[in-house]
């Protein structure tokens, strides 16, 4: 340990060429009485992509905004190219060349491309000369990195694609030499993902620094240089890539081994569950959504839905939820079901057996306001055997049953008073779908289960899904991870545009084909 | 998770607060040449001295609770009803049109027939606004704003032209019937042995408004529409994924908030007044949105709240009456109270927060 | 109703519509940064009073002007404190901050004048004079436009001149300055001002401090126009103010065309307050509501869905 | 000692509160006394007021403000030996003085004026709120400008709905624009703190206005064409003078017993010509002598003149 400082001590008086890009010493952060951060060291070699994995909370994120001066460390050092310095916002790590992308995009929303990449890095006071300028600069760092996205658009009207595109120039734009990137890939589509992964390359081979956090092992493999993996505030290990396994990395980060496939028997379907005919959707902007779509899921089978974002599953699992109007004829069960008017509400979809995981587990899933408990029965609510009399719902009892699915859906911590917004995301994952799985419904509709969860609890949602397959029922998969899609889907359909591109069986096809379907080229197109 | 204990959160931290704000009122009450320390004897005094005091205090209190619980319904559906004012009037004008047009032989008749009539009024001036917000959108802030003014207009025609006694000097309505009489404290404490000033003006409807309390913790943390009310409130678009239908939420949110700012009116109009005057609500359709929110929205602080306002009232009269401070002082008293405890309490809290956060690290370390 | 009537009436609706679109423009500025302020009414009356008793004192409306704009100033930095420092709520920030005014300025008053709050009347200089602009007798003569010009254009205070200009300038501030873009930014999403490396708070502040002048300015036009303070006399302006705002869903230009209106509908409202149908008498009461029934009206039949600053009335919270 | 307790509208409301207020002022200046007061904050307050002070031994206690009688009824009977002293409203007991004022006299006078004031034939009215006491000043004054121009008009203007009504200067200017470009001359405001507007606003349109309750030619001099004073100042003064000893009973003030009049002092004198002085002081005679009876709105809430 001594003998590390000192070289470093070293390096601080001279910096040298080869001085790591970045270098982190003991830090350390504390959230009250949660320690985010333990005395945490690291360093990333220059010109290098270094992931960054670890489960839900194990403080990935406080880490990266803390060198991005996001949030202020209670101890540690950081050293940028061998220069020990001083970040106490986020000023001086851009001042540092540090540019970072969060999970969450801090965009605005509605603001154009251009004004949300000057922003706070305009010239002049003026803003029209900024603009012009920004304009210019944007074209040739779009030119030289395949980043194109409209100047003009407004952020709200963007794919999260460009979206992430907008945050990475807003980093170019500062000059940033640097680049953190926390779970980037989480909303992309794989076809996005790789032709981020296609930039991050091209930014390294220019001899900039980049830092991915990821949950996904496959894209750890597939371009980083170096692995750190945290748990539970620490650093655990730190490797090189090549040196290592997607198992090793899973036991690593999880402190168990873990089944990276999913382990399912073939499928054994029975009667159709719900059939959807002509299902024609148009949206409050009057754009047509849905353009005539028919499937069809049968009990004991797993439907995967896969598409780029936007192209109607969103909708599709709307309308099938229940708050989202169409046209078209639905049959539950072989009853025809209301699209429209009085009884096109959750509630009484749930009532004919639907469940549904929704896409958005924080706009749509949870209150995150309210406790777990609360959040258990959302959507539920009116259930009768959750009302303690007419009047009344039955509080004690939905705490009980609460207890009951926290333990066997093994929700950490499993305290049924907790607010959501206290659970990880993978933790408050569990909660939605096991509120949606307990109902045993005849229809599940799940809408990107693992987004943004650790792979401990992927595996193990993987698990209750294909469980309740099992057991008869029928599912409807969304997801735009293919991964996802080809191991656990019996069957897959592709949408695009509103459309079915056509069906595949996933032990007869591949990410390359299907990657072709999502973006609209059919089998005719490519045999020409 | 939790940085300091309940206790503190709940009880230290608005007690140091008020304790602020009667520091700095303090400071006022010097700057004007009155000694501080008698203006607080006398405002306690006054307030809880005696059972008049008491029986003002909780009188005003009572008005406090009934806006408050009308505001921090609507808020828990994130509605946030400025009309307070003007559904209470109406809901005068309600309770009023009930006592005048039967000779009521008891007050336990009269006053549940009073109740449905000031909050059905109440209620009907909250439900335009509603039914605006629900289906145009149009911004509940402005047309419960507006709805203010309408209300105190078609008061002010009713008073003078359609409800006054001829003859009076007076813009108000004829002296309810004696059934319509409802007991004051001295009256339903009298039985019990206990003496109560026979003229002091809390009265029955200081129940009313318990139970009330009482029934609002059992709507919002109960029962299935006030769940449904919490969801819309946190999440718009959660509520429709769980099928809860916005424009039915916002609706009924605020006919309850509407009917219970109505029922005000069997307090100040059916209980003080016994007739209905011009102004009847003096404000407290504002001051139930400091109650609301000082109280967190949540009915044990709504009542703590009103009870300080209450307190306030009464002990800023008894202020005038003896120190001869002016009754704005009250007022700018009133002002440093919402601030201090409604708006200023992370100013307590984060150093507090500090201290026990160093406190708890020093136990670990201990341990 | 004659042309001339129509020009008077307008005439009326400028003066009354001044203080509420520099209101109005207080307010746009704070709630575009993301804070909200129903303290617009105690900053209107602090202002005013300020603005009354310093212009009593020395007889300048100009020193008036800034001790109006001072004691506004003064109130915003409290609010910023309460819910930018200290991340309290804006709502009961904004409450408090009106029965503070409520009761300071009487109270102060009283002690300084003996007056039971009011201060002395203002005269001479101690008010705004109306400025005549040039020509406009001479243009009188012509028709059409030179009443027009004379009686409406023409003959108010350099504040209402002001207001008006406050208007192009407050667009132009907000969509064509690097500052307006931040501001704009710091109200739909702060998080993305912090990230950039931009102090949210250090916006919002100035944010404040330019609804601070802009009541304080509001203030003071009341004071003048009055010639002096008087208790209470904001008289509820704060509040339509913030009416005006949402009705201008937050843009400079729709706060001119809302304040205008509400202007225009209480000059009407004061004009005819009599209307005799026949036989029938319109209460007067139905005429001094119907501004307050006609924005109802055309809110929800014109204007529809306002959407706020999706960031206002939230404490910009990175780290608790 | 006696004690003095004003209405809502406090102590310092430029007008009615005022004028008690500075007849309370005279006579401690005068004889040493002291008394105490205060201003109410709430409706309900005012039974609480009367008993404290009749708890407290205050005698008498004046009451400004008709919204007391009902409260008063109820306290003077618990308190058979203490007097009280209402203004401006009537209750019935034995230990009471209810004093009411002829408005509707002064502001017959106050018509007259205003009619040899104009030129033309339209002068108007500002009130603060549409309450009964506001229209006995309005239907005085309309029948004195009648009784003088016939065929004239008197435009009747009320400031609001809400207790803002009465502290809104601005609006009152503006009302008072709206008259003056609808014609009138002449401007009578009884509006407490709006008032203050109309006759700032009547100074700088070059109007002339009318003031009421105090005296409040000096305010804008040469632009105050009179007050119409009503006496409250010497019913509080009597009151404090005759102490624990007051003669109880309905007493009404009017042009006969001075209790109301207009005010002439040298800030008008030069407004009042001798034809307009000549006709006031004819009509002065004729009412007294009841030649001539004003019609009182309150009697059945209707006014002849309008
Ligand atoms: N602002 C905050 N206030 C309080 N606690 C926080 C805050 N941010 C993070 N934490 C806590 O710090 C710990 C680390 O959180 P962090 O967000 O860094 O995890 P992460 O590794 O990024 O997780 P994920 O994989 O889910 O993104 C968690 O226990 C979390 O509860
Ligand atoms: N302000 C906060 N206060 C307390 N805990 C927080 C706060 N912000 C984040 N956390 C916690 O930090 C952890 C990680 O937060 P993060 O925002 O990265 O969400 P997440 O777990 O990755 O979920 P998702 O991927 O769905 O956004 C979670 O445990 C979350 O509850
Ligand atoms: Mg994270
Ligand atoms: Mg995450």
């Amino acid at each position: 340990m001594s003998v590390q400082n000192e070289t470093g001590r070293q390096a601080t008086v001279a910096p040298t060429a080869s001085a790591p890009a970045i270098e982190l010493r003991g830090i350390s952060k504390a959230f009250g009485p949660v320690q985010a951060n333990k005395d945490i060291s690291i360093s990333v070699a220059k010109g290098s992509i270094h992931g960054i994995i670890g489960e839900n909370g194990a403080g990935k994120s406080t880490l990266m905004s803390i060198l991005y001066g996001f949030y202020k460390a209670d101890a540690g050092e950081i050293l940028i190219n061998g220069k020990e310095v001083e970040i106490t916002d986020s000023q001086e790590a851009i001042a540092a060349g540090i540019g970072m992308v969060f999970q969450h995009f801090k965009l605005v929303e509605n603001f154009t491309v251009l004004e949300n990449v000057i922003l706070g890095a305009e010239d002049g006071k003026l803003l029209k000369p900024s603009l012009a300028k920004a304009r210019k600069l944007l074209k040739q760092l779009s030119d030289e990195y395949e980043l194109s996205v409209d100047p003009d658009a407004l952020i709200e009207d963007l794919s999260v694609g460009h979206q992430q595109r907008v945050e990475i120039l807003k980093a170019l734009y500062r000059q940033a030499d640097i680049l953190i990137l926390d779970e980037p890939t989480g909303v992309l589509t794989p076809a996005e993902a790789d032709h981020l992964f296609r930039i991050l390359e091209g930014l390294r081979d220019q001899g900039k620094t980049i830092i991915l956090i990821t949950h996904k092992l496959r894209e750890i493999m597939e371009i980083t240089d170096t692995v750190s993996v945290m748990r539970r505030g620490e650093m655990t290990a730190t490797v090189k890539t090549k040196d290592t396994s997607p198992e090793e990395l899973a036991e690593l980060m999880v402190g168990r081994k873990v089944l990276l496939r999913v382990d399912k028997t073939p499928a054994k379907p029975g009667k159709p569950v719900i059939e959807v005919e002509n299902l024609e959707v148009i949206d409050e902007q009057g754009v047509k959504r849905l353009k005539g779509i028919d499937l069809m899921v049968r009990q004991g089978e797993i439907l995967g839905i896969c598409g780029v974002a936007g192209n109607g599953q969103t909708e599709l699992l709307e309308v099938l939820g229940g708050y989202m109007e169409g046209t078209g004829t639905i049959r539950m069960n072989g009853e025809e079901i209301d699209l429209t008017g009085k009884y096109s509400d959750g509630q009484s979809r749930r009532a004919r057996g639907i469940s549904h995981v929704p896409e958005d587990r924080h706009d749509e899933g949870l209150i995150l306001e309210f406790q777990a408990w609360e959040n258990m029965i959302f959507g539920y609510h009116h259930d009768p055997k959750y009302q303690k009399n007419a009047l009344l719902m039955d509080n004690a009892g939905i705490k009980a049953m609460t207890q009951v699915s926290m333990d066997k859906f093994d929700v950490r911590p499993p305290n049924p008073k907790l607010e959501a917004k206290s659970f990880s995301g993978g933790n408050q994952q569990k909660i939605v779908l096991a509120r949606e799985i307990e109902r045993n419904p005849d229809l599940l509709l799940v809408g990107q289960p693992t987004r943004g969860v650790d792979i401990g609890a992927i595996e193990f949602i993987h698990q209750q899904i294909v469980a309740l397959r099992d057991e008869g029922k029928a599912i409807l998969l969304v997801s735009v991870e293919l991964d996802e899609i080809l191991s656990l889907s019996d069957r897959i359909v592709v949408m695009f545009d509103g459309r079915i591109m056509g069906e595949r069986l996933p032990s007869e096809t591949n990410e390359g084909e299907l990657g072709l379907m999502m973006a609209g080229i059919t089998d005719e197109e490519k045999a020409q | 998770m939790n940085k300091m204990p309940k206790w503190a959160d709940a009880v230290l931290i608005p007690l140091i607060s008020i304790l602020l704000a009667f520091f700095f009122s303090g400071l006022v009450i010097w700057a004007i040449g009155k000694d501080p320390v008698v203006a607080i004897k006398t405002m306690v005094d006054g307030a809880f001295g005696s059972t008049s005091g008491i029986s003002y205090t909780l009188y005003y209190a009572t008005n406090f609770i009934f806006t408050g619980l009308a505001v921090a319904v609507a808020y828990h559906a994130r509605l946030f009803n400025i009309g307070g004012e003007g559904q209470a009037m109406l809901g005068g004008l309600g309770v009023t049109l009930v006592c005048l047009a039967v000779p009521w032989p008891h007050w336990t008749l009269a006053l549940p027939a009073a109740m449905i009539g000031g909050a059905l009024f109440g209620a009907a001036w909250a439900f335009i606004p509603a039914w605006l917000q629900a289906k145009r959108g149009s911004h509940i802030v402005i047309t419960t704003i507006m709805f203010n003014y309408i209300g105190a207009a078609l008061l002010g025609y009713l008073l003078t032209r359609v409800l006054k006694v001829k003859g009076s000097m007076v813009t108000e309505s004829a002296r309810f019937p004696e059934g319509a009489h409802l007991p004051n404290f001295s009256e339903i404490f009298a039985p019990l042995g206990i003496n109560f000033s026979p003229n002091a003006p809390a009265n029955m409807a200081f129940f009313v408004a318990l139970l009330c309390t009482f029934l609002f913790w059992i709507l919002i943390w109960k029962t299935r529409l006030g769940y449904e009310i919490r969801a819309y409130g946190q999440s718009e678009t959660a509520a429709k994924y769980a099928g809860i239908a916005p424009a039915r939420i916002v609706i009924i949110a605020m006919l309850i908030s509407g009917a219970l700012a109505g029922l005000m009116a069997i307090n100040n109009v059916m209980g003080e007044a016994e007739r209905l005057i011009d102004n009847a609500v003096e404000g407290a359709g504002f001051i139930g949105i400091a109650v609301a929110l000082m109280g967190r929205n949540h009915p044990i602080g709504i009542l703590l709240a009103a009870l300080l306002f209450g307190f306030l009232y009464q002990g800023g009269a008894e202020l005038s009456f003896w120190e001869s401070i002016p009754r704005e002082l009250v007022v700018v008293i009133q002002a440093l109270v919402i601030m201090f405890t409604g708006a200023l309490d992370n100013m307590v809290r984060m150093p507090l927060e500090k201290i026990f956060v160093a406190l708890s690290k020093d136990k670990k370390k201990e341990a | 109703m004659d042309y001339l009537t129509i020009l008077q009436i307008l005439d009326s609706a400028l003066r009354l519509a001044t203080p509420l679109l520099l209101t109005c423009l207080a307010g746009l500025f704070s709630e575009r940064a993301g804070v909200v302020d129903i303290g617009l009414e105690g900053k209107l009356l602090a202002a005013a009073f300020l603005a009354g008793a310093a212009a009593a004192v020395t007889g300048s409306i100009w020193i008036g002007l800034l001790a109006g704009v001072l004691g506004s100033l003064a109130f915003s930095m409290l609010h910023g404190l309460a819910s930018i420092t200290f991340q309290g709520d804006q709502l009961i920030s904004g409450v408090a901050l009106n029965f503070l005014a409520a009761g300071l300025t009487v109270v102060i008053g009283q002690s300084w004048f003996k007056l039971g709050g009011r201060t002395p009347s203002l005269s001479g200089d101690g008010r705004f004079s109306e400025w005549n602009l040039p020509f406009s007798d001479a243009m009188a003569k012509i028709p059409v436009v030179g009443p027009a010009y004379d009686e409406l254009i023409s003959g108010h205070t350099a504040l209402t001149y002001l207001a008006f200009l406050a208007v192009p300038l407050s667009w132009w501030v907000l969509y064509r300055s690097r500052f307006g873009l931040r501001l704009r930014a710091v109200g739909e999403n702060p998080g993305a001002v912090d990230t950039a490396g931009i102090s949210v708070v250090r916006l919002r502040y100035s944010a404040l401090v330019i609804a601070g002048v802009l009541c304080g300015l509001a203030g003071t036009y009341l004071a003048s126009l009055a010639a002096g303070f008087v208790k209470d006399m904001s008289a509820g302006r704060g509040y339509i103010a913030l009416a005006a705002l949402i009705f201008a869903k937050w843009r400079p230009w729709y706060a001119l065309w809302a304040t205008l209106l509400f202007g225009l509908l209480e000059a009407i409202g004061n004009r005819y307050q009599s209307i005799a149908l026949g036989d029938f008498v319109i209460p007067v009461q139905f005429m001094q509501a119907l501004p307050y029934i006609l924005t109802v009206i055309i809110l929800a039949g014109f204007v529809g869905k306002a959407i706020p600053p999706r960031a206002s009335g939230q404490s910009y919270v990175k780290e608790r | 000692d006696p004690a003095l307790i004003f209405d809502l509208g406090g102590k310092f409301d430029k007008s009615f509160n005022e004028s008690s207020y500075n007849g309370a002022e005279r006579w401690a200046a005068e004889t040493g006394g002291t008394y105490r007061d205060l201003e109410l904050q709430s409706d309900a307050q005012r039974e609480q007021a009367l008993r404290r002070f009749a708890d407290n031994g205050f005698n008498p206690i004046v009451m400004a403000g008709f919204s007391f009688s009902t409260a008063l009824e109820t306290v003077a009977a618990d308190f058979p030996d203490t007097k009280f002293v209402i203004i401006d409203g009537v209750a019935d007991a034995p230990n009471v003085r209810s004093i009411v004022f002829k408005e509707e006299e002064g502001s017959y006078l106050a018509g007259i004026a205003a009619a040899y004031a104009a030129e033309g034939d339209t002068v108007s009215f500002i009130g603060g709120m549409d309450i009964p006491l506001i229209s006995k000043f309005a239907c005085g004054y309309a029948q004195g400008f009648k009784s003088v121009k016939p065929e004239g008009n008197v435009i009747v203007n009320m400031t609001g709905t809400t207790p803002a009504a009465w502290n809104d200067p601005v609006k009152g200017g503006e009302l008072t624009r709206a008259q003056k470009s609808a014609g009138s001359e002449v401007v009578f405001a009884a509006a407490g703190g709006t008032g203050l507007g109309v006759l700032q606003t009547a100074a700088d349109e070059g109007m002339l206005a009318i003031g009421v309750d105090s005296n409040q030619n000096y305010l804008q001099p040469g632009h105050v064409l009179t007050s119409m004073v009503k006496r409250v100042d010497n019913a509080v003064y009597d009151a404090f003078t005759q102490g624990a000893d007051i003669e109880t009973g309905l007493f009404v003030m009017g042009l006969e017993n001075e209790g109301v009049a207009l005010a002439i002092d040298e800030y008008n004198e030069a407004l009042i010509t001798p034809e307009m002085k000549a006709a006031i002081d004819e009509a002065t005679a004729k009412i007294i002598s009841g030649d001539v009876v004003v019609h009182d709105y309150m009697s059945d809430e209707t006014c002849p003149a309008y």
